[in-house]
């Protein structure tokens, strides 16, 4: 496939071609004020780090109506939950980073797994075309590619745009559709490989030597859960939940009803596995009754549990999200350095 | 707002007040319907979540009302339910809420008439401040179009 | 202006002492982070591992946090969490004779948001070897801050920098800062009712209900709750703003006349929301009430464990 | 697009008291809708999510078998606020269910074998779905000797005392029905769950094991079937922890890897010796 190049004097050209008929969605603000705000195509900027909250908000919001009933006894529907979500609307989002975007991917196949599809999700999923920027250079906390991504990964991207010297914009399809949406687009297209892969090393390269993480996907998984490094790992976890809110892969959620005088609503909120309640039992026994335990289900779940239900794909895409965000600095790059050592031959 | 018949959630003691409002009943000292009584068995009892639940799920109004200092019927509960009025009282009206949609007072048992006479203020206060539609939660959204 | 490196060996050698004398099992410290401007709260047990236990213009946590149900246990401490170890003493939550307190006189600690402010671009790397400033490092450039410039607000306003009921000090004592003249919260009382409750639903709007306020807190140690009670369930889980709000006011409520500011809520919020309004407002009238605050001796009675007769309640007739 | 979140609306058609304590109920559940109970098509052991507008769901196990056509049956505990408010419905009342949930006994791989189904408590509901599944004329030539052994704390705590007895008279089940401690006029067996195990089980060879109970029944009879011969892949579990979603989806049910609600909740014993014990 050849690559496709926007030329930096008609960017907004491009970006309304690209939004026709969908909705515009890139990052706008800085720092921690930095979000996916729907956007003018005039108005698209490309020099952010990345978006505050994880993008998963975009199919997954921390507020889901899922359904909802009336108490009119008068109709015969009264108290019968009928399904009340919002429609999804036609979405392009550009300037997802490529970790997010593998994020997405990640929760993708649990959200539509083996077994059921969650139409909330997949409804707005099959609405949204993915754009995503790449990294030419890493913020301090990133390290998708120890992870086993790449800051011009193309994973969960329908398109990849990566920046030109002179300010033009290259791009590279990541799936059929993307391809298809981009010889629409009517662009010139460039074979843009050498280009591509210099920058993508140099990219890689910026993020320092990566740590060899692959100990853990050949370690026993009840050698990883017992070892004994966990008490110390977790302790000064504070439980917050930090981590489970920003990350792009966590997916748990809590499904409450809530009513009034006039009927009431199905939703499901934000669940975090650092909480106490998230999995007592009614009669209080509790699988997970301290924060090791949990702290523990945290990384097995990322590190291990993921990579055995998804082909060895990590449930981690390296955003660095919960380590700049942890309160108490669990760095989750020593969690994993600290599962490779537990998994060693001679302690396993 | 003339047709305002705000809802209260009154909020007595069971050794005093509540016995007032009784009295007050048989005694036919008449007193406007607009509350919701839940009876406690001191002001001590009274923990400040109990009120925000009221506001959250739509009260215009809540009332307070116990035994008057010294007379506790457990010694010391209202002097402790005292200092924490202080600071809920403090901190409501800080952040917002109408100073008249929540009213302490304390009213023994014998205080027919002072029970009449404050139960006749709190809702003349509460219907003065029109309905709570700021300090609740917010109404659901059904989304079922035929929900009118 | 005491170098780190110098209070750092202090703490070091005490946490040692200790350990070998067997008056604690643990040191609870900080050890370097292993991003930048961040510390973590750090537990040695062992003489190796004391070796790890730094001192910083970035130990914002309050490690009296780690402190419940614990025994045996030695904890570094600023003077605001050396008051709320004290706070926990006097809540029975561990006894005097299994803490000890290695004080440490502070000059403030670093907001981060400030920092950022100031800074916009990635920062790689800090340098800081007093406890005044520190410098920056990132691609092409190497910028030194004062710290004064980027203090926590809570930092600004700290009367209690030195922990004066500690055990020992890891460091010369230092004066006080002005007290919190609270003048935003009296100017509150300019603006209408409607004002203030925009401003304050306005304040908590980002909030995620993540708990790390209630988590971080020293204050916060109940065994469930009452935003996790279930039968009756008194938060929804949306995020309605009413129920938000009332967390942050329960959640004041739960901490007045016990808060010593240490400012851990405000530092951990992951949206970096000012938690400590709502405490400020609380904290404000327990001084003007009752003359009262908290964590500055040992035998000291919380003010709502407690009454005068004659307590002052114009309002309730 | 099907939406396995909402739920089909039932009627409760019949409410029956199980227990002398009554805190257990029987549920009688017709479907409102025509077509549904079709959909909801299931096999012994699933579960399945039980709905009551404004106040929650809660996962329980299927009490009826596939074979019992026109309603579904749950016994429910009263244990939290959706079962507590479930106690006070009446019949006529409507709610939903949600389902079917899980994966069911391996009744299929079981063909051929000598069945023990060994119960404790109330967590016989989906071994009641199973023996009368298997009790069926169409079913039964399938399979061996099929043994039930049944305890409960006292003879008021036994749950399904008709389906039981008359499982007794029948001479194609062996039925051990056992309380902990002796009391008048009780005709059946007493002593623990393990023990009773221990002295009737079937010899282990072309048999396979189906218990459920609470944790320490389990605990105490796994051992039985172990030193009788019985191979971990032929004792046969169903696990419970908190669920929401029951999809695979909501993550706080899982058990390592598996998730109880939509890999499981019936697992091999040998599958759960590789797994940690978060449950």
């Amino acid at each position: 496939m050849p690559e496709y190049i926007a030329k930096k004097s008609a960017l907004t050209d491009f970006f309304k071609a690209l939004s026709a008929g969908r909705r515009l969605l890139t990052p706008q603000g800085a720092g921690d004020q930095c979000r996916l705000a729907e956007t003018a195509p005039d108005q698209v900027k490309l020099d952010y780090v990345n978006t505050h909250m994880s993008p998963k908000t975009l199919f997954f919001p921390q507020t889901e109506k899922l359904m909802a009933f009336h108490k009119d006894a008068s109709k015969p529907d009264a108290n019968i939950y009928s399904c009340a979500g919002d429609k999804a609307v036609p979405t392009v989002v550009f300037g997802l980073r490529p970790c997010d975007a593998r994020g997405l991917s990640v929760a993708n196949k649990v959200f539509q797994n083996d077994r059921f599809t969650d139409p909330y999700w997949k409804g707005k999923f099959d609405q949204t075309v993915s754009v995503g920027l790449a990294c030419a250079a890493p913020a301090p906390q990133c390290f998708c590619a120890a992870m086993g991504g790449s800051p011009y990964g193309l994973t969960g991207l329908d398109i990849l745009a990566f920046r030109l010297e002179g300010g033009d914009l290259g791009l590279k399809a990541g799936s059929e559709a993307g391809e298809a949406l981009l010889k629409d687009l009517k662009l010139e297209s460039a074979d843009l490989a050498a280009v591509f892969n210099s920058q993508q090393a140099a990219a890689i390269q910026a993020q320092g030597v990566a740590p060899d993480y692959r100990p853990i996907d050949e370690a026993n998984l009840m050698a990883l859960f017992q070892d004994p490094h966990w008490l110390s790992t977790a302790e000064n976890c504070l439980n917050c939940g930090v981590c489970t809110f920003f990350c792009p892969t966590c997916h748990c959620f809590d499904i409450q009803d809530e009513q009034d005088e006039k009927g009431g609503v199905r939703m499901r909120n934000w669940d975090t596995c650092m909480s106490w309640l998230f999995t007592v039992h009614g009669t209080g026994h509790n699988p997970r009754p301290s924060k090791t335990e949990r702290v523990r289900q945290r990384f097995m779940h990322k590190l291990k549990y993921i990579p055995l239900k998804q082909d060895g794909v990590r449930g981690c895409t390296g955003c660095g999200r919960c380590v700049a965000m942890c309160p108490v600095n669990i760095d989750i790059r020593a969690v994993a350095l600290k599962m490779c050592q537990s998994s060693a031959p001679s302690q396993a | 707002m003339s047709d305002f018949e705000p809802k209260i959630v009154a909020f007595f003691c069971n050794w005093c007040t509540y016995g007032a409002a009784d009295l007050a009943g048989v005694s036919r000292l008449e007193y406007p319907p607009n509350f919701r009584v839940v009876r406690l068995p001191c002001t001590g009892r009274l923990n400040p979540k109990f009120i925000m639940e009221a506001f959250k799920r739509g009260a215009d109004g809540v009332w307070v009302s116990g035994c008057h200092p010294g007379d506790c019927h457990y010694i010391a509960g209202n002097y402790h339910a005292r200092r924490k009025f202080i600071l809920l009282h403090q901190l409501l009206e800080s952040i917002g809420v109408e100073p008249d949609r929540l009213r302490f007072s304390w009213i023994s048992s014998a205080e027919a008439n002072k029970f009449q006479a404050i139960a006749r203020d709190v809702v003349e206060h509460v219907k003065a401040c029109g309905p709570n539609l700021a300090f609740r939660k917010e109404e659901l959204k059904l989304g079922l179009a035929e929900v009118a | 202006m005491p170098a780190l490196e110098d209070v750092a060996k202090k703490i070091r050698e005490s946490a040692k002492r200790l350990l070998a004398e067997g008056r604690a099992e643990v040191v609870v410290g900080y050890r370097r982070g292993t991003i930048p401007l961040t510390t973590a709260p750090f537990f040695a047990r062992t003489a190796e591992e004391c070796d790890q236990l730094v001192w910083s213009n970035f130990a914002r946590i309050n490690l009296a946090n780690y402190l419940p149900g614990r025994k045996k246990v030695a904890l570094v401490a600023k003077g605001c969490d050396a008051r709320s170890a004290v706070g926990q003493v006097v809540e029975n939550q561990i006894p005097r004779d299994e803490l000890y307190v290695i004080g440490v006189p502070c000059t403030g600690m670093v907001d981060n948001a400030l920092v950022a402010a100031k800074e916009p671009r990635p920062i790689r790397e800090v340098v800081e070897t007093t406890d005044d400033s520190f410098t920056l490092k990132g691609e092409g450039y190497s910028v030194e801050v004062r710290k004064e410039e980027v203090l926590r607000r809570n930092c600004r306003t700290c009367a209690h920098r030195t922990p004066k009921l500690a055990d020992e000090l890891a460091a010369p004592e230092v004066p006080g800062a002005t007290p919190d003249d609270f003048a935003d919260i009296k100017a509150l009382a300019s603006k209408t009712p409607a004002e203030r409750l925009a401003h304050f639903k306005d304040l908590i709007k980002d909030c995620l209900r993540c708990y790390a306020c209630r988590n971080a807190c020293p204050l916060c140690y109940c065994p469930i709750c009452f935003v996790d009670e279930t039968r009756p369930q008194w938060l929804g889980k949306s995020n309605d703003p009413m129920d938000t709000l009332t967390f942050h006011l329960l959640r004041g409520l739960h901490c007045s006349g016990r808060c010593t500011s240490c400012g851990a809520c405000e530092t951990v919020c992951p949206v970096n929301i000012k938690v400590r309004e709502f405490n400020r407002i609380l904290e404000l009238t327990v001084q003007k009430e009752w003359q009262y605050e908290p964590g500055l001796s040992w035998d000291q009675k919380p003010p709502l464990t407690m009454f005068q007769t004659d307590d002052a309640a114009e309002f309730i007739k | 697009m099907n939406n396995p979140y909402l739920p089909y609306p039932v009627r409760i058609a019949e409410i029956r008291v199980e227990t002398e304590d009554k805190n257990l109920r029987t549920f009688k559940f017709e479907f409102l809708n025509p077509g549904d109970e079709e959909k909801f098509a299931y096999l012994p052991g699933q579960f399945a999510e039980l709905s009551v507008p404004g106040q929650g769901e809660i996962p329980i196990g299927i009490a009826s078998s596939p074979t019992e056509k026109g309603f579904v049956l749950f016994t429910v505990n009263r244990v939290g606020q959706v079962s507590s408010w479930m106690h006070n419905m009446k019949a006529g009342d409507v709610m939903g269910i949600r389902g079917p949930l899980g994966h069911p006994y391996p009744l299929e791989e079981l063909r051929g074998k000598n069945v023990v189904i060994i119960a404790g408590g109330f967590a016989v509901t989906t071994l009641r779905s199973t023996i009368t599944w298997l009790l069926q004329p169409e079913n039964r030539p399938n399979y061996g000797k099929i043994t039930f052994i049944y305890g409960a704390r006292s003879p008021g705590l036994l749950l399904y005392k008709e389906e039981w007895m008359a499982w007794e008279k029948r001479d194609d089940i062996d039925v051990f029905v056992t309380i902990d401690r002796e009391v008048p006029n009780w005709g059946y067996k007493v002593g623990f769950v393990p023990a009773v195990t221990k002295e009737v089980c079937p010899p282990p060879e072309n048999t396979a094991a189906v218990i459920c109970g609470p944790p320490v029944m389990i605990k105490f009879t796994q051992p039985v079937l172990e030193e009788a011969g019985y191979k971990p892949e032929n004792i046969i579990m169903s696990l419970e922890n908190r669920m929401k979603c029951g999809l695979g989806i909501c993550g706080r049910c899982n058990v390592g890897p598996e998730y109880v609600c939509k890999d499981g909740p019936v697992f091999t014993l040998a599958q759960l010796n590789k797994l940690p014990k978060e449950y």
